[in-house]
């Protein structure tokens, strides 16, 4: 009958020091998470119950058991590496809970043992083996940060060199324990203990005496460990094994592209975010749940341009200050992760305010976080994408702007223009409202006010103030307005009567000017039938009108260019002849308020299957798409840290040997057109939107 | 024996060129208002050299009031030397030019004089013995004609907007009579006069003639040429922003929505092909003269003379030109 | 706490001394002695049966004791009292 | 420090010249449609001064604006960015008037506002750039007066320090208060108002003074009259200069751009 005494070579003290520890253990550990807790507590409450709660449940278990956005494409090595750490914590876990059933309860008061036999051989085998995986995950991720170059681990903290070291040491010393009882006690079982069972025939020789005393010792260090272990969760990263989980099941879960809006503004006091109270409890646990992983640097823009944002930064830093208030000696709060120095970087020590001179007491927008952080988010949502436990980076930066915005007043000169001009002519740019619509007399487009029956309309064209003022977007308007005109689409545009979406608006923190365009909008596309289909050549227009004009009362059915263009192609209506581009034709670049906003990736990309016969695919693409540099009103503003964003987009597509870029956004066409200048590529690079590439594939046929 | 007073800018060493235009316009009104003499105020820092100066632009008469103070002359002592000449004179017009300090001296002058005032006047004529003074409104959107009614006419002239006396008939030495300024409120003491050497002309945003370069021009070895013709009309230096991104020229020059938002009264613009971030800062810009190889350039949407073809043969006729015109 | 809690205030936390959490942190760190004790007893006295509800109060009192601390705003760690500029 | 700051409200400057219309029999200017008139530029930067003074020192700044109803958004906008309080003076009679009867209504207003330390206007104002009313009110008010000036230094309970723009250079000036500046643009960049005092802007009440209120004989003809306001016509389009050489092309632009008296 196999199995093994329980307590081997464990002396009483020992025993009743254990059970002491427990104490501390359990007294550490409620103290740190409650502290936590109180910090959360402290946040503004929401605005209603948690919705969804179910499917939240279901999301999150899926996220915590199954990693579903740990294992994802690109992140295989770490997924795996985390899975196997994971996996192997828990079912240790669950073996030490299981000796303990056996020792303090079944055999006590029912005076039986399950401990043995069959239970036992398997026991033993599956418990070797996770025990095993767990030091392959950590080995594995000891290589991860410390042998891979990664520019994302170019400085770690001591937190994390702690936590491995203490994770591998229990790791070892638990097969330790077992290699050495086996040598000592020449257990017949010994082979089922597959992984330690080598090294107990090497120690073989070793005189029992020693290999007893080794394995008091090693008890000793293994259960100190343990305690450490267990004290260090709350304090350390470590507490991302609960708050981990709790912040994927608090996510937004309302239109993932919406920002939410501050209703009735009017008769607020205080606006946005300029103090921890002032975030929501559940954004305050977003600062709690990030373990510092990395993956929102991977795609972000200005982290990849050497900016003083970082988001990974952002949120350490942040909750290294929320911790050192709650009184815990959070890991982040000793030094700082600094990515300083990563390619293109051009940041100075005075970018980035040192954490360790943040006192307690500070100012979380200036001695925290600095004003040039917040303004340098082009809100492209990359870092939202992939953070596994989906922390909202960005809704937490346009709070913060909210506040600097609508009651400091303090923000870029840029943006005093950018407001100006909105309130004065709804368009970012000086020209008169009433010009807006001069493109299109000459291209022949009409006007709804100027159409009869405006029921007999299929669609109504959403142009957007790019492509209403700026000649390049003109082009495009134009594009699609031939476009429809072979599909013989029934449509017209706004025009005068078309004010900007207010995105760029909302984006830069001011939210009364966005609801005050917002609402002359509504109040218009309401006055024409709501029904009708509205089809926007802006994916910034596009994303607002159809994710947050519902929030004020406007409800319509929006599409993007592109997926009407495909749909016209796919039903037939519109005939193109595919293949007209010769040469190495065009990559596609996605749009981050088409592709990762609203996950219109494919629809774009058909399109430039049926016309061009293909494009080149960006090593960074889809969700994983890196953006042009012009989202969250970084279009009207100066670039003046770091390096290009454009450029660095601009240098991807070249080294794909296209003849030129394909795009789906305005502002990625200006922020293009101007990088192939600078870079001096433009008589060999070209810029296009995809309508302009349809429209040239009609030419052959009209 | 009323006429016409002209208070010259004696500010600097010697006579300000306006003087001439100041004087040979003040002539011609004389003339038109009946032979009238013109008197020529001179006050400031030992201005007694500068007398007989105005003796080659034609002048008999001319008041010099020297300030014996050890700092530059106070406003109100300026104020009181020109309240006192124009008493002791008595003119139906009083003359100043539209620059520097007789800008504000001009204005008090007539508020003083309990008359009225018209500044920075591009032409007068006499109507039927009236005086009507031509002068653009709305940044030179719109030309406004004016009358004044009291006596005497104040009226400040923008600066080279006049002809010169035509060849005046030298005088010799002008008569010359000393003025005496009677004390005044001296609430305004000068602690230092500070002479910056005119860098880059006058500023972007209050600019009435602005030259902007684009990426057009190649490279900022050919910045030059801006800068020449910029200092031959005494212009502002403008850019746009990829020329300013490139690092050609200081980023304070750049124009257009993320720059200075300007309203010129003419903006000449080299090898500018007109994005809409850059016409967003010239909406306001009264003329603007477009020079692109480019015939379909934007820009040319937005100008009202244009040139197409190489800026590099082009612009150097044009400043030569230039050169020509203004002698 | 409530202090701090009050919103729109700096978020400076009142360190409360323990004598203003005695009764309830005295209860539960008696439950915890208690149970240290019967495990004490349970290992030395070889009572098995005392063990496990040993090590459960021991649990109990030990999270209770700690989650008092915390919510009374007793700091545990040096270092961490409000206005520490370290 | 209380401190007056004069606005006006003008034209949207960035008008393009091509959309720029006037009625020459009533001889005012027809805005183009939805372009709505805004606070003079120059007194933006009047107004931040004169708000950066009182928020260094205390006291009050009360704006004052003359001119027909729709001036009250100019006086709306100014209480937005953080103004004490606000004087509309509106009145047919005066509303038309020429600069000098302006200059007497404002220094009338200031008056009757009672204690100021000082009076901020801008150097002139977008619509007739005559830059001579403030001076007016000076005059009137028989205080001293510097414009333009750039720079505002050390100011104390009695003085200022000005900076005062000349010819290739400035003057740096002690002034004794009460006096009246003349601000440029070089001294700041204008607050966007915070979103607090937009709804406080929208809520506040503010008086209107009339000529009587001011006991101004109104109706008394001005001194300065407006004969005739015109636009000069010129294509739309541009106009493109041929020639046989580029040289030649360029010659005949200097050319052009004398006739037209723009250099």
């Amino acid at each position: 009958m196999p199995t093994r005494p329980i307590g081997w070579n464990v002396s009483e003290v020992a025993f009743g020091v254990m059970y002491v520890l427990v104490a501390v253990q359990a007294l550490l550990l409620a103290y740190g998470g409650t502290r936590r807790y109180v910090m959360w507590r402290r946040g503004r409450p929401l605005s209603g119950p948690l919705d969804r709660v179910g499917e939240r449940a279901r999301h999150a278990l899926a996220v915590t058991f199954l990693h579903r956005r740990l294992l994802r494409p690109g992140y295989l090595y770490s997924g795996l590496m985390h899975l196997f750490i994971f996996w192997g914590f828990v079912v240790l876990f669950i073996g030490t809970l299981i000796v303990l059933l056996e020792a303090d309860i079944v055999r006590p008061y029912f005076g039986l043992s399950f401990y043995q036999g069959t239970f036992y051989v398997v026991y033993k085998l599956v418990i070797n083996l996770f025990g095993l995986l767990f030091l392959v995950g950590l080995l594995m991720a000891v290589y991860r940060r410390y042998g891979q170059q990664l520019p994302r681990f170019r400085r770690s903290l001591s937190d994390d060199a702690i936590v491995l070291g203490l994770l591998l040491f229990l790791g070892l010393t638990g097969f330790l324990l077992q290699a050495l009882r086996l040598a000592a006690t020449h257990d017949s079982a010994a082979p089922i203990h597959w992984v330690s069972y080598p090294v107990a025939l090497a120690l073989g020789g070793v005189d029992p005496a020693v290999l007893t005393g080794a394995h008091a010792v090693t008890w000793w260090s293994h259960m100190l460990a343990n305690t450490a272990l267990l004290v260090y969760i709350p304090v350390s990263k470590l507490a991302h094994i609960f708050t981990g989980p709790a912040n994927v099941f608090l996510r937004a879960t309302d239109p993932k592209a919406a920002l939410n809006t501050i209703a009735n503004i009017e008769e607020q006091e205080h606006f946005g975010v300029a103090k921890l109270e002032d975030f929501s409890w559940k954004q305050l646990v977003n600062f709690d749940a990030c373990m510092r992983c990395g993956r929102c640097l991977d795609f972000c823009p200005t982290f990849n341009t050497g900016k003083p944002l970082k988001p990974r930064q952002l949120i350490v830093e942040i909750g290294a200050y929320m911790n050192r208030q709650a009184g815990l000696l959070a890991g982040p709060a000793g030094p700082r992760i600094d990515e300083a120095g990563v390619r293109g970087s051009e940041l100075t020590a005075a970018d980035e305010p040192s954490l360790v001179q943040v006192p307690v007491i500070a100012n979380l927008i200036g001695d925290v976080v600095s004003e040039d952080e917040l303004w340098d988010c082009t809100t492209c949502r990359a870092c939202m994408e992939q953070c596994p436990v989906q922390i909202e980076h960005v809704p937490l930066i346009v709070e913060m702007r909210r506040n600097l915005v609508l009651e400091q007043s303090k923000f870029p000169q840029e943006l005093v223009t950018l407001f100006n001009n909105l309130e004065r002519n709804a368009n970012p740019y000086s020209f008169p409202a009433s010009t807006r619509a001069e493109w299109a007399a000459a291209a022949g487009v009409q006007e709804l006010a100027q159409v009869a029956d405006p029921s007999s309309l299929e669609v109504i064209y959403w142009v957007g103030c790019m492509s209403s003022f700026d000649a390049r977007g003109q082009r495009v308007a134009t594009a699609l307005a031939k476009i429809f005109a072979a599909a013989e689409v029934r449509f017209a545009i706004l025009g005068r009567e078309e004010g900007c979406s207010g995105d760029p608006a909302r984006r830069a923190g001011n939210e009364y000017l966005f609801q005050l365009l917002a609402q002359a909008n509504i109040e218009r596309l309401n006055h024409y039938s709501s029904e009708k289909r509205i089809v926007a050549s802006c994916p910034h227009c596009f994303n607002t009108l159809k994710n947050e004009y519902p929030q004020l009362g406007g409800n319509y059915e929006v599409i993007h260019h592109s997926q009407f263009i495909q749909e016209l192609i796919s039903s037939g209506r519109l005939k193109v002849a595919p293949g007209v581009l010769e040469g190495n034709g065009f990559a596609y670049h996605d749009p981050c308020y088409l592709g990762r906003y609203n996950e219109v990736y494919d629809a774009p990309r058909d399109v430039m299957q049926s016309v061009a016969g293909g494009f080149a695919e960006m090593p960074r693409c889809r969700d994983r798409g890196f953006c042009c540099g012009a989202g969250g009103a970084r279009a009207f503003m100066e670039e003046k840290r770091g390096t290009r964003i454009s450029h660095n987009r601009l240098n991807e597509a070249i080294d794909t040997r296209a003849d030129g870029v394909a795009v789906a956004c305005p502002f990625c066409v200006t922020m293009f057109e101007d990088g192939v200048r600078a870079l001096n590529v433009e008589e060999r690079f070209a810029v296009k939107d995809i309508a302009e590439i349809v429209a040239a594939a009609l030419g052959s046929e009209s | 024996m009323p006429g016409v007073l002209v208070i010259a800018d004696a500010s600097g060493e010697q006579l300000a060129a306006t003087t001439a235009e100041l004087v040979g316009e003040g002539a011609r009104l004389a003339q038109q208002l009946g032979g009238k003499p013109v008197t020529v105020l001179l006050a400031g820092k030992n201005v007694q050299g500068l007398a007989s100066g105005l003796g080659q632009l034609g002048v008999e008469k001319v008041l010099v009031a020297d300030f014996d103070g050890s700092a530059a002359p106070s406003p109100q002592w300026s104020i009181a030397a020109a309240e006192q000449a124009a008493r002791s004179v008595q003119p139906e017009v009083i003359l100043l030019t539209h620059a520097g300090g007789s800008r504000d001296l001009g204005a008090t002058l007539a508020y003083r004089l309990d008359t009225g005032i018209v500044t920075d006047a591009t032409a007068l004529r006499v109507d039927g013995g009236e005086l009507i003074i031509t002068k653009p409104v709305f940044g030179g959107s719109a030309i406004a004609e004016f009358a004044i009614s009291s006596s005497p006419s104040v009226v400040t002239l923008r600066p080279r907007a006049f002809e010169t006396g035509e060849e005046p008939t030298p005088h010799g030495d002008p008569q010359i009579e000393s003025l005496a300024v009677p004390a005044f409120d001296a609430a305004i003491e000068v602690l230092e006069e500070v002479r910056e050497q005119a860098t880059g002309g006058p500023r972007l945003k209050d600019a009435k003639v602005i030259i902007s370069g684009g990426r057009g021009l190649g490279g900022p070895e050919n910045w030059h040429f801006v800068d020449e013709l910029a200092q031959i009309l005494g212009a502002a230096v403008g850019a746009t922003r990829a020329v300013t991104d490139a690092g050609w020229v200081s980023p304070s020059l750049q124009v257009g929505l993320t720059g200075a938002t300007v309203a010129p009264d003419l903006y000449i613009t080299i090898g500018i092909s007109g994005a809409v971030q850059h016409i967003a800062g010239i909406s306001g810009a009264r003329n603007v003269v477009a020079i692109n190889r480019d015939a379909d350039a934007n820009i040319f949407k937005y100008a009202r003379w244009g040139v197409v073809g190489d800026w590099k043969l082009i612009v150097p006729a044009f400043t030569q030109r230039l050169k020509e015109l203004r002698g | 706490m409530r202090a701090a809690n009050s919103p729109g205030r700096a978020p400076e936390l009142v360190g409360a001394t323990i004598a203003a959490v005695l009764l309830e942190a005295v209860l539960a760190a008696l439950l915890t002695l208690v149970g240290i004790g019967l495990t004490s007893a349970g290992v030395f006295a070889h009572v098995p049966q005392a063990v496990a509800p040993g090590a459960l109060l021991t649990l109990v009192g030990g999270g209770w004791l700690g989650n008092a601390l915390a919510r009374r705003d007793v700091r545990l760690f040096p270092g961490t009292r409000e206005g520490s500029k370290d | 420090m209380d401190i007056v700051v004069t606005v006006k409200q003008v034209p949207d400057p960035d008008i393009p010249p091509t959309h720029f219309r006037v009625d020459e029999a009533t001889r005012t200017v027809i805005p183009p449609a939805g372009v709505s008139p805004v606070m003079n530029g120059y007194d933006a930067h009047a107004l931040e001064a004169a708000l950066r003074l009182r928020d260094q020192l205390g006291g009050k700044v009360t704006v004052v604006s003359l001119g027909p109803d729709s001036a009250r958004d100019a006086l709306k906008r100014a209480i937005a960015m953080g103004a004490d309080a606000a004087v509309h003076v509106n009145d047919p009679a005066l509303n038309a008037a020429d600069s000098t009867t302006t200059a007497r209504a404002l220094a009338a207003a200031i008056k009757k506002l009672g204690h100021v330390d000082l009076v901020l206007s801008g150097r002139q104002a977008s619509d007739t750039d005559g830059g001579q009313v403030h001076l007016g009110i000076a005059t009137h008010l028989g205080l001293p007066a510097v414009s333009p000036v750039q720079k505002i230094d050390d100011p104390s309970a009695e003085t200022v320090v000005a900076e005062r723009i000349v010819e290739d250079g400035y003057q740096r000036l002690r002034v004794r208060l009460p006096a009246l500046l003349g601000v440029s643009s070089e001294m700041n960049e204008p607050r966007y108002p915070p979103l607090k005092g937009i709804m406080a802007a929208g809520r506040a009440q503010i008086p209107v003074w009339t000529a009587a209120d001011l006991e101004l004989e109104a109706g008394q003809p001005g001194k300065v009259q407006l004969r005739r306001l015109y636009v000069e016509t010129r294509e739309a389009s541009v106009e493109i200069i041929e020639a046989e050489s580029p040289g030649e092309a360029g010659a005949k632009l200097a050319d052009k751009l004398r006739e037209a008296r723009l250099v």
